[in-house]
């Protein structure tokens, strides 16, 4: 789960990283407001999920009220890379001597959190991680006794520092590793952190990413999650509650499989064959009859949807479940769109038996499956 | 003799009275796995399918012999469960269990490897040697005994080649998942390290998808390597949009690093064979292997 | 440093460990109040930091709000073992089935934290300790990981229980620990645990010590310890507030040292001589001269005191600032009792030079200067 | 050759600009103890003593070669110190920082024994092997190179005793303050241990005090490996009232265990010679080593 800058600051600045005094506004007047109790020159930064923000436009500057006024204005009615901008945050200007980077993330390969440094950081970042990856500092995190003050110290010495500097930034890193550890972040990050011409430290952006799997121990963010306040269609939102993964996308073939690995498979074999998907959605392992039912709920409220196909290879999943959920589904929707199920594995016999009863033809092959959605949908 | 399970692997069951995990032991003990005891917490002094249950599984170990454990546990506790393994002395341990905080898996997984255990999972089918034993949540009846390993990141897709293999007559040494979680227990080249000693795998099926940098790592140790057997693989996620969440973690595209382009052209390199669609994996081995 | 009864039920509480329900009173009236939202019978304890206060006749019980109030009125004008009753804490009285005991304590040897449990609690624990020890059940921690779940089940397990009873234990074990991990506690026990004649289970008393080193951590407690509230007598109040570790011994000969071993060892050496200390008291190391001046305060503020031992044998410890000290206390407080200094180590030379400046003279054996001390307080 | 310290050690003194490190680094110097860098974080770049000084302990190793350190920092970041000097590969470390908090102290002692180094103190004066090697803050002149070796839980006493050694002709092969603090990294049988194999060694001093039962252990240790060298001991606190403390948590009487009389009569029923008081253990030495 992806929070925002605004959400994201209020955290750091809580563990102690020094951040830009700032405010919320969801309008112009409001951003009026925040500016009137801050010092000129200000930032006006649009509050969306996605990354690029910058270059895409969405950060103005204002040296007076008015234009902080105008600013937010121009920022709540556009958007940036297709999300409209709700909200804005307005903060008072850092005088920037140098942009650095600091972050930690999860490394998969060698199990354990990561963090990364850079005394090159702000928007040439990714930049820099591709062309010149040794100007980046990997520490990894030992996970027996966590990121200590001292790693903190040798990676800022790293980075050039030394004095009260150093012990600056000690006590930055140390305050987002801890603050990462107690929000279950898989990913934080300070990009850019910027040294300030009289030689301080402020986190002139942050992001987190938290780990959805830990999201039950921050019921206020699922809750967040799910109640709006995110940038998620409808879709999306309805099967995050499902507990479904969903993804939208442009073809009119609906999927539903079970492992995202199969579902992806579906997707590129459907695509080998000429067709289009409509959408991603894998329904996890052991679904019920009930979230099989509410997987073609969602599937189906996309209108440009002309055929469905079903793809379960029953492990966990019990294909007496799936097919007892197809028809639930079905009887409920009154599903009219040609299907074509392919259903093997865990007590398959029985999933066929139950889906023949109903009339509903199941086929085995998953390349055959897909031949045969594609068919129909050129038929359409 | 296959890897890390045969013949002589006698498990438990964490979660045994749970949903999958009552179900999963009916159907593993129909393969014939030995299934010595169970445990849930709270429900000792029980017996479900005839195994008896216990709620500690100190308490399983003091009256069962058991090299292995299989855990069905709810994410929250599943770390938990993962450590009482460990500290009563099993060195394997295969994680049903899916969507376990990033968190807890890296704490827990540090300790599995100071104890020199062995990991599968979390969020893994599970592990089969055919004929042998089955420890996990996979249909039996699509594997066949022979000489094809196979290790993958994604459940259903290792089903769909599986069954594939044996429709054309490739049996199998083991298939192992390695699990769609964040943080797992064993990676790509963990065990093809493993195969590559094991002397009835002759060649290895390498089953990846998009997200991550593993099968790139595979591909550097095969190289590196100059891996002795031959390697067949496919990668999902082709046509998945850049930037786009599919279904875990595992599957974020960042950048260029982790696309199924990159993952495809280092395994290429590496000389394995790379199928385009699952059912032409066991043409791809049917050609190396004659 | 000592919690009361009501600070670590109401801590426990917190952390999900059921305690019966209950209230503070350090008045009858208070008492009468509380009780009549309570449900009858009730417990009425005395708030003191000493053990044994069952068997010192600190708790009462009481069947109606009126024996209440008596409960109360008795307890808050009576002492235990010596300590004045200010404050009482009424509860509802349980129905006892078994007294359980479960605790969490430092293990020296092991260097780990260890729980220790038995199935026989109460006011036996401590003989049971000593007579049948194999009726404890003693778990060593694992620093690593940590008191998890299983490892409260295997204790629990071990103490006879289980189905959802197991799993109630579990909950209180695991609450307790956390509690002890997040308060720095070097004990922290329910004793009895109560197993009610309706097989739930209830924390009847708790104790927490809490590690003074770590005090730090917590200024709410250390500024309750140091803001009244404790027992402790003004002497050692002011000792803590230095830094400095006091005990009001009964003798008359005044104690001060550096390390606990050597005071202890001063204080054997004029008990062998046939002297009485009349006080412990340890600058620790490294004292400055403002410190060793309020020893010197403290010691001389209790008026049993006829003579003056200082023994310092300095390493941390400097010699020089230790007879400055002297000097300074002897001038502010115009101090006429005799003194025995002992002084050597740690630039010795310096120090006895300030101090035969002043006319004072320094012995070198611990063993004279403590005879020397003997004969003096023998001869006034 | 002593235990643990001698001539080879080189070592770094972490918290060395403070007033107790700068102090007793310049003594140490003196006493011909070779420092080769400090380090105090935000201090780096500076000399003290000429000793060169360092943000991090990574950094004095690049730049110089130590095997010990010695730390001064204070107690709310003296953990922390340990594990970054347990992390760069230093394998003894002499703590003289006192008042760890016990829950920062287990942590560390767990990880430092599986790193299998040794931890002097908390709360420690620290080691000499005379004439060779002082990493402590005790005061030099008092010792002499000899063959009795000295093991305390008790900082100043060690002085008292270990002066009245040296005064009775009786020098000293290595004396070692165990720590005042609740968690120390050794105890009394640790280092019996190594006095046991130390060919200098030809007679062990222990010098205890009430609370706990570490006396009592080495009791236990002494009877049970028929322990080949003379031992002598005296135990501080005869005189304590039961249930006060004394100075330190160490000083806690529980019940019957940890009082003086029980270790006193631990130690003599183990054939250690007990003495009434400090200046008597010269003689009881001279009697046994005749």
């Amino acid at each position: 789960m992806k929070l925002f800058e605004y959400e994201a600051k209020s955290i750091l600045a809580r563990y102690g990283v020094p951040t830009p005094k700032g405010g919320l506004a969801t309008n112009s007047k409001e951003a009026w407001e925040i500016a009137s109790k801050l010092k000129p020159p200000f930032a006006v930064k649009a509050q969306v999920l996605v990354a690029g923000r910058g270059k895409a436009g969405g950060i103005l500057f204002a040296e007076s009220l008015s234009e902080v006024e105008r600013a937010a204005e121009k920022l709540l009615s556009m958007r940036v890379k297709d999300i409209p901008v709700r909200k804005v945050w307005i903060e008072e200007k850092i005088r920037i001597k140098r942009e650095l980077y600091f972050g930690i993330t999860t490394d998969r390969f060698n199990r354990s959190y990561v963090a990364i440094a850079s005394s090159v950081g702000g928007m040439e970042i990714e930049e820099i991680a591709e062309k010149t990856p040794e100007k980046l500092i990997k520490f990894l995190i030992n996970p027996q006794h966590g990121f200590r003050s001292f790693h903190a110290r040798q990676i800022a010495r790293k980075m050039g520092y030394s004095g009260s500097q150093l012990l600056e930034l000690e006590k930055i890193f140390l305050g987002l590793y801890r603050a990462g550890v107690d929000y279950d972040a898989e990913l934080i990050e300070m990009n850019p952190l910027t040294e300030t011409i009289d030689g301080r430290f402020v986190a002139a952006d942050a992001r987190i990413i938290m780990d959805d799997n830990a999201l039950f121990r921050h019921q206020e963010f699922r809750k967040r999650l799910l109640e709006g306040e995110s940038e998620l269609a409808p879709q999306e939102l309805e099967a995050i509650k499902n507990g479904l993964a969903y993804v939208k996308l442009n073809g009119n073939i609906g999927v539903i499989g079970n492992g995202a690995g199969l579902v992806m498979a579906t997707l590129d074999t459907i695509k080998y064959y000429g067709g289009e998907p409509a959408n991603f959605l894998d329904v996890g392992g052991g679904a019920s009859s009930e979230k099989i039912a509410a997987a073609l709920k969602i599937v189906l409220s996309d209108p440009n949807v002309k055929a469905l196909f079903i793809n379960i290879l029953g492990g966990i999943t019990r294909c007496d479940e799936v097919a007892r959920g197809i028809l639930e589904a079905r009887e409920k929707m009154r599903v009219t769109k040609p299907t074509v199920i392919r259903l093997v594995g865990t007590n398959e016999e029985e999933g066929k038996k139950i889906l023949k009863e109903a009339g509903i033809h199941v086929l085995e092959s998953m390349e055959t499956a897909a031949q045969k959605v594609v068919e129909i949908t050129r038929q359409g | 003799m296959p890897i890390i399970v045969n013949k002589n692997t006698k498990a438990i069951v964490q979660g045994i009275t749970g949903k999958q995990g009552s179900f999963h032991t009916k159907l593993m003990l129909e393969y014939g796995t030995k299934i010595v005891a169970g445990v849930t917490p709270g429900k000792g002094r029980t017996r479900i399918h005839n195994v008896p249950v216990y709620d500690t599984v100190e308490e399983a170990l003091e009256k069962h012999e058991a090299n292995a454990s299989i855990i069905f546990v709810p994410a929250p506790f599943a770390a938990d469960a993962i450590l009482e393994a460990l500290e009563n002395g099993i060195k394997t341990i295969v994680t049903i269990t899916e969507h376990i905080p990033i968190k807890d898996a890296i704490s827990v997984m540090s300790y599995a490897k100071q104890q020199g255990a062995t990991i599968i999972g979390p969020n893994t089918p599970g592990i089969i040697s055919p004929e042998e034993c089955k420890l996990g949540i996979m249909p039996a009846h699509i594997f066949r005994k022979g000489n094809v390993g196979i290790i993958s990141r994604s459940g259903t897709l290792t089903y769909e080649i599986a069954a594939s293999l044996t429709r054309n007559g490739l049996g199998q040494s083991t298939c192992l998942g390695l699990g769609g979680d964040p943080i797992t227990g064993l990676n790509f080249v963990d065990v093809l390290k493993m195969f590559r000693e094991d002397p009835q795998t002759e060649a290895v099926v390498l089953i990846g998808e998009i997200g991550g940098n593993l099968e790139e790592l595979a591909a550097e140790y095969i190289t590196k390597e100059n891996y002795p057997k031959p390697v067949a693989a496919f990668i999902a996620g082709r046509t998945a949009p850049p930037g786009k969440r599919m279904g875990h973690a595992g599957a974020i595209i960042m950048g260029k690093a982790g696309t199924a382009e990159s993952k495809i052209e280092a395994l290429k390199n590496a000389g394995v064979d790379v199928a385009e669609k699952p059912s032409d994996i066991a043409g791809l081995l049917l050609r190396k292997l004659s």
